[in-house]
């Protein structure tokens, strides 16, 4: 979703060739001056130190506390990441191998929480992870454990909110690539001789390595900068940067050191993005016909 | 003014108020509304954190707000910033019924109290038995309490409590003695939380089983845990105040005025006493309340208890304790 | 054969399915209980919490101006993107894709920092009021969807329906009006309800973006949950997916209509 | 390599519609069969039976005796050439040919000389790093063929695998596809729905309508002896005349109208007569028998020949005739229809 | 109803090749020309050029002696029929085809009984209510056809317009076409590349190449008379044999190798001999000229022929036969080329 779809003017059409800048420059200029331009002016005050341009940053990097929120928020995001991936692909494939009309009505299911209020959605989380709450509950009567666990406003709550709120961007996601997919590919691998488990993983998964690294970097990105569910799941001990924004921002007034957050969290999560665009061009082998 | 049909609205003015978010339903049908009937002025509202609301309006100089409510830490602040509109005491009607230490407090800051909330410590009388601060240390307390984060109304006075805790009060050493104590409280500290709701949800899933809280949101959290007991220690509590103040730029002075005269009003201290309604301490001496009404409020003898905090120093040496807090307490 | 009759397949399907699906249950079901905090199993029910939602003055005030500036702002990201789509898609534009990764960039760009970062710029430097930064913040938000959806529908189209509108007798303009419009009305319901529910649920930008009167539902029900622990948060919640269901009930039904005659 | 035997082979997707009605046939030793029909008779549906793709309603599939019905597909050890290719994209070509030998837990030393042969024989030596995509159309339907062929199939099935293709490219894969299977001597079933180059290849073609074989023959006997009218029609007699039992007047004579008929074939139990429109002759005069009189309805170039259709007493025909001058439209003729070119069908 | 004249006309997409090379010709009243060429040529750039979807390079388009090059194309008051139909989904066909008569401000009721005339002509009058999607592909394909038609366009423009059918319905479709340009006396130009299909429908058939027309005449004429090499091809002449000038022995004989050649042509000029398959005799003794020894390198059954692939001396040469046997791989055989059948080309 985040690639930019191929644009191809398939021919050259006899129109007024004034009429395209018409056109773009409102929102051209909209986009501008809203989203570029406050950028840069959160920017230019972090860069404007006696010291160096860069100490406002260092001395932000030295802080050991800093570095922690910004490794728990690089954490949490790449671990959403895999447990989401871990649990939408197979759901996906069923999903996407449906009838038409099962297909639709399945899809529409899980749109459903995507389109949920995300107060509601994390909120949903606090009922079941308390202490007291629905997990424990059943955990103690299963004896899985005997004292209940300590879940909630943990890291581990907001990877199981983060979870939660992007699987069904990425099942979405996936059930696109793989409803692409031709299917007499695997039925080939079939006759071939491959049992489905060795179809999933040398037929299957290398195919889809495009659209589960757009799906993971949709996920990626999301959790990298979400704000509510950290917000409501984590409380103040464990921030992670966008949190840790808009503390320093509002609550303790500090904008310097929120913008420098900032900054340095566009910087982090575009850098990942990059790399992880590197990484699937890396993994997939088919060759690229320009 | 009392003229005026209640339909009518041009005569008596509007002024724009920004005050917390908590209970905001009571505070428009015991507050705002009375106002309005009252004086004929129309009200607009911004609730939210006091802290948030200080950020806006010491960045934003035409955020339009006329009056806002903040805790005492934010209102010096601001007075410090010099963000309010130097008040002509003589307007307020209510402002001799003040105790000469909130007469003081106002004059220094430009901003009036009206009410104020001190702390104490909340717990689960099936689960343990507290009496006094320094329980909060106990071995046996260990992953059951939670405390104010340092960024909240009383996190300050979590620091002094922590300070009274080691011996050395913070205004000595600049917080060293209370950060050393506040490292041997961590194993006991599940959560520093910056929302009293917060409790109520741990109290109720068993996450905690004390809590070092404001007594304003004590109701709240009685009311969702009937168990729950609280207790002011003996030893004392620390007080703070919510102040009124007018801004700079408010071009509506007048009905602001009269907002905070009301507020001050024996008849709405009174009522916004209750339990059901804001829950908020009286500061006008002429309001008495029975030992029920009085429940759970700074008021009549854990009033007397109630030391103040020098928010002139904490905001002083604020930003340097925050990040001394996170590296202990939520590292 | 991986399959939807594969059983293994399906039975970690049906559990994933169950994850997504139960918090809601429970969130319905909490939203019934007698007891004034949220938990579980539920002691009795009533359809008190419900009332006090419309005690709220927030709540009501709340859900007003976030139903008002969702469709200010998806209204206006319609109105800036489709024409830029248009031309992108149409016209020889050059450097057209990236032209469409710039429309694409508010996406990548934190939501908490597009409302810091406007908050800074729009309401204190340009001292435009709240209001509008705020249908600003969500116009940002909005805009990425309508390009996306609608540069699909667009490449998808077939484009000698234009030209044959040319071809009889139909100006540019009006061609576009006749002909483009209705045909990727479709993607144009499904854009603005993306823009619309994205737009009425978000925090962030609107956690910047608030003042005098001026309170978004959301942030609200936030506020709420942060001082009061009772079920009014449960209630509210299923009143708002109920909205959520009936907005995908219309749109299905919109676009269902649509494609019975395409 | 195996010889394929199917016994009352029967399909329903749906529990109602029976897809497949119970068909039997055989296919021997190192022979090539074409399953040609219409589309939707049930071909596609036939072959992924066999391949065990999909599930029989009932039936049985035998190869060399042995029942194979409940077999796993990836245990029947079959190669498959898929209408669409299906190579595998993120594979190179010699990795896709590779593929059957590894899940056959062969030897690097041996997957790799087995795989150069069948690259050599297919003439893809050169593209062995290359990825599907970047070969034409016909360079895939190869590697598509080596692939099946590599692991030495029993049974080779093929489901339209050169629908894809342009013209000329077809006509030479066709030749291609041939060659390799008699020289390999293989047993192959080739499912298509173009009759000639069903034609070209087989050495029996199948004739399939809504879920029955209809026939099942050498390509010269159904040209030549086309059993229904539906056969005959798939064939290319477009030129129909349908008459009842009463009008016959002898083994050879049918009269239909105030004209007799000869024909080549038996009419005792026929209903329909038919021919090719290339086999009416216009004549000169009406000799009476086997000849109509008509009109030029409509006329078509078609480069070699002319076409017309021609409105007479029985009906519309259809005729080819190879002139150098196209007749009008409107102009009056005579029709013959020669004997050894009329056939009579029973159904 | 209108004369089309194209001169010079020229086109280059990114300013440096030329798409379309200086082309001239022009269309006579009434007269139905079709575009012939492969994939790429220039077939749909010169339609959209006349069209005036697309901008000229360079060049001229008259109608009827006016200059419309400069004109809007909504201003042209053509017909065009795209290859994809582009009917207006969201419109009913009464819709669709009232649309053009819409935009020249009509009344409801002239509009209302235009529509339903041609609607009539069509054949589609019970679809008047329908939605394109509703329409099978040959339905659709005259709904885009009434459309063009009902605005009386001075010149109608198709664009391959059956190329997305199949088989059975294209044929359909094309005499439809024709028997409606016949009646309604329209100025046509169709582009196609299917060279059956253009000799069947047009009074001249124009053959481009590489944005050159390379040949531009009757389809009789094209078929015995092609001038190049490259038309020849194009349309079966599937045997060539190369020789240069020296080699010519007189105006009609050639000498190649060994053997000498007679050809219907005059062979002054000429560089190449060619025939077409069907052209080439299968004798039982070498008569020496025009006849050459071969042997069978492959052969194939057709149907109502077989075709061979034979290795001579002078290179490779397809043959058709019409016999009731196939002939082996191996055989010796001896080839005559009728003189009559054998052309000679100077290009
Ligand atoms: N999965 C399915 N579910 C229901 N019906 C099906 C399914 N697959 C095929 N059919 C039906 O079964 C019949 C035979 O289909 P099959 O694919 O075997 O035809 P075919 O002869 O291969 O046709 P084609 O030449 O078009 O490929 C058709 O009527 C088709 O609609
Ligand atoms: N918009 C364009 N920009 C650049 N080159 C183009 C463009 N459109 C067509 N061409 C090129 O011009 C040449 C002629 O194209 P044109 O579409 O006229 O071919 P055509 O004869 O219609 O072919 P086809 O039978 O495949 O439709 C081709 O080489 C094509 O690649
Ligand atoms: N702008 C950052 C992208 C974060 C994705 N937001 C998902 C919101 C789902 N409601
Ligand atoms: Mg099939
Ligand atoms: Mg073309």
């Amino acid at each position: 979703m985040l690639k930019s779809s191929k644009l191809l003017v398939i021919t050259e059409v006899k129109m007024n060739k004034r009429a395209a800048i018409y056109l773009i420059v409102p929102a051209f200029t909209g986009v501008l001056i809203f989203t570029f331009f406050p950028l840069i002016q959160i920017a230019i005050p972090t860069f404007q130190n006696n010291q160096s341009i860069f100490s406002e940053y260092i001395r932000f990097l030295q802080n050991t506390y800093n570095v922690q929120v910004i490794s728990r928020t690089f954490l949490i995001a790449i671990t959403t990441v895999v447990i989401v991936l871990i649990m939408g692909l197979p759901i996906s494939l069923w999903i996407a191998r449906q009838r038409t009309n099962v297909k639709q009505v399945l899809s529409l299911l899980i749109l459903f929480p995507m389109l949920t209020n995300a107060v509601v959605r994390n909120f949903a989380w606090i009922i079941i992870l308390g202490r007291d709450g629905i997990l424990n509950k059943f955990f103690m009567a299963l004896h899985i454990v005997n004292h209940p666990l300590s879940i909630l406003y943990t890291n581990v709550s907001i990877i199981i909110g983060s979870v939660y709120l992007f699987l069904p961007i990425m099942i979405t996601s996936l059930v696109g690539s793989i409803s692409e997919l031709n299917i007499e590919v695997e039925e080939a691998a079939a006759v071939l001789g491959a049992t489905p488990l060795k179809s999933f993983f040398r037929i299957l998964i290398p195919q889809l390595t495009p659209g589960i690294f757009t799906g993971c970097i949709l996920v990626f990105a999301g959790t990298m900068t979400a704000y509510t569910t950290p917000q409501i799941l984590g409380g103040n001990r464990h921030l992670v940067m966008s949190t840790l924004i808009y503390q320093q921002a509002m609550t303790l007034g500090n904008w310097q050191s929120a913008s420098v957050i900032a900054i340095v969290l566009i910087i982090i999560s575009a850098l990942s993005m990059w790399i992880m665009r590197r990484i699937s061009r890396l993994l997939d082998r088919r060759p690229s016909l320009a | 003014t009392s003229a005026c049909s209640a339909g009518s609205s041009s005569n008596g003015g509007k002024v724009v108020l920004s005050t917390f978010g908590l209970s905001t339903k009571q505070m428009q049908s015991d507050v705002l509304k009375p106002f309005t009937k009252e004086t004929n002025v129309k009200v607009s509202t911004q609730f939210g954190d006091s802290s948030t609301r200080l950020t806006q309006i010491q960045h934003n100089p035409n955020s339009g707000v006329d009056v806002i409510e903040l805790a005492q830490n934010n209102a010096v602040t601001g007075a410090k910033k010099k963000l309010f509109a130097k008040l002509n005491f003589s307007k307020l009607k209510n402002f001799k019924y003040l105790s000469a230490a909130q007469q003081k407090l106002a004059k220094q800051t430009n901003s009036v109290p009206y009410t104020l909330n001190s702390i104490g410590i909340i717990y689960n009388p099936k689960k343990v038995n507290l009496k006094e601060w320094n329980q909060l240390w106990d071995k046996n307390l260990k992953g059951k309490i939670a405390i104010p984060d340092i960024t909240t109304t009383f996190g300050p006075a979590m620091l002094y409590l922590a300070g009274d805790h080691a011996k050395t009060a913070v205004t000595s050493d600049n917080g060293v003695g209370a950060f050393k104590a506040l490292k041997e409280l961590k194993p006991n500290v599940v959560k520093t939380y910056a929302q009293s709701s917060d409790l109520s949800n741990m109290f109720k899933t068993g996450e905690i089983e004390a809590a070092v809280v404001g007594d304003y949101a004590v109701g709240m959290l009685q009311a969702t845990n009937p168990d729950l007991k609280y207790v002011v220690p003996a030893s004392g509590t620390y007080a703070n105040y919510d102040n009124v103040a007018i801004l700079k730029n408010s071009k509506n002075q007048d009905a602001a005025y009269k907002y905070i005269d009301f507020r001050l009003s024996e008849k709405i201290q009174k009522k916004v006493a209750g339990a059901k309604s804001l829950n908020n301490a009286p500061v006008n001496t002429q309001v008495k309340l029975t030992e029920s009404e009085a429940a759970n409020k700074t008021y009549g003898d854990i009033a007397k208890r109630a030391k103040t905090i020098d928010f002139f120093y904490v905001n002083d040496h604020m930003a340097s304790w925050i990040s001394k807090w996170n590296k202990i307490m939520n590292q | 054969m991986l399959d939807r009759k594969n059983k293994v397949l399906t039975i970690v399907s049906l559990i994933v399915l169950a994850i997504l699906m139960l918090p809601l249950v429970l969130v319905v079901v909490t939203s019934f209980n007698t007891q004034s905090s949220i938990s579980l199993p539920i002691e009795g029910f009533t359809f008190n919490w419900y009332a006090n939602i419309f005690q709220q003055p927030d709540f009501i005030a709340g859900f007003e101006s976030s139903l008002l500036v969702a469709l200010l702002a998806s209204g206006l990201a319609l109105l800036f993107g489709i024409p830029a789509v248009y031309a992108l898609t149409r016209l020889d534009v050059p450097k057209a894709s990236w032209f469409q990764s710039f429309f694409l960039s508010p996406t990548l760009i934190p939501e908490i920092v597009i409302g810091f970062a406007l908050y800074q710029t729009v309401v204190i430097t340009m001292r435009i009021p709240v209001f509008a930064g705020l249908i600003i913040g969500h116009f940002l938000l909005c805009l990425p969807y309508v390009i996306r959806l609608i540069t699909a529908s667009m490449l998808l189209l077939d484009r000698h329906i234009e030209e044959a509108g040319w071809i009889y007798g139909c100006s540019p303009k009006k061609t576009f009006f006749l002909l483009v419009l209705p045909n990727i009305k479709t993607s144009i319901i499904a854009a603005f309800m993306m823009c619309f529910i994205n737009s009425f649920n978000n925090i962030p930008i609107s956690l910047f973006m608030n003042g005098p009167s001026l309170t978004m539902l959301p942030p609200a029900i936030l506020n709420y949950l942060q001082n009061n622990y009772d079920p009014t948060v449960s209630a509210i919640s299923v009143l708002l997916m109920i909205f959520t269901g009936l907005m995908m009930f219309l749109v299905e039904k919109a676009i269902g209509i649509k494609s019975l005659t395409k | 390599m195996a010889n394929l035997e199917v016994k009352k082979l029967a399909k329903s997707y749906d529990g109602k519609n029976k897809v497949l009605q119970d068909i039997s046939f055989s296919v021997n030793n190192g022979e090539l069969v074409s399953i040609l029909g219409p589309s939707g008779c049930g071909k596609t549906t036939t072959l992924r039976i066999i391949a065990g793709l999909l599930d029989e309603t009932s039936g049985q599939v035998l190869v060399d005796q042995a029942d194979v019905t409940k077999t796993p597909v990836y245990k029947r050890n079959f190669g498959m050439v898929f209408q669409s290719y299906a190579l595998f994209p993120h594979l190179n070509i010699f990795e896709n040919v590779a593929f059957g030998l590894k899940m056959r837990g062969l030897s690097k030393t041996e997957i790799k000389s087995k795989v150069e042969e069948i690259l050599e024989i297919t003439g893809l030596s050169e593209f062995a790093q290359k990825y599907p995509a970047q070969l034409s159309g016909g360079q895939q339907q190869r590697v598509s063929l080596a692939r099946a062929l590599v692991i030495n199939p029993q049974l080779l099935l093929m489901d339209e695998p050169l629908s894809n293709l342009d013209a000329k490219l077809r006509l030479k894969m066709r030749e291609e596809i041939r060659r390799l299977q008699q020289k390999l001597k293989m047993t192959v079933l080739f499912v298509t729905h173009d009759q000639q180059e069903c034609f070209a290849i087989s050495d029996r073609v199948m004739i399939m309508k809504e879920g029955r074989i209809d026939q099942y023959d050498t390509p010269q006997n159904i040209f030549h002896h086309p059993r229904t009218e539906y056969v005959a029609r798939f064939i290319g007699y477009d030129n129909f005349i349908h008459f009842d039992q009463a009008q016959v007047i002898d083994n050879h004579h049918v009269k239909v109208g105030n004209i007799s008929f000869e024909s080549i074939d038996e009419c005792e139990k026929a209903k329909v007569l038919t021919i090719r429109p290339e086999n009416i002759e216009i004549v000169d005069q009406n000799k009476g028998d086997n000849t109509i009189l008509g009109t030029i309805i409509s006329n078509e170039y078609l480069g070699q020949s002319f076409k017309y259709r021609i409105k007479t007493e029985l009906g519309e025909f259809q005729v080819e005739e190879s002139r150098k001058k196209m007749r009008l439209v409107g102009e009056q003729i005579n029709l013959e229809f020669p004997a050894k070119h009329l056939h009579a069908l029973s159904e």
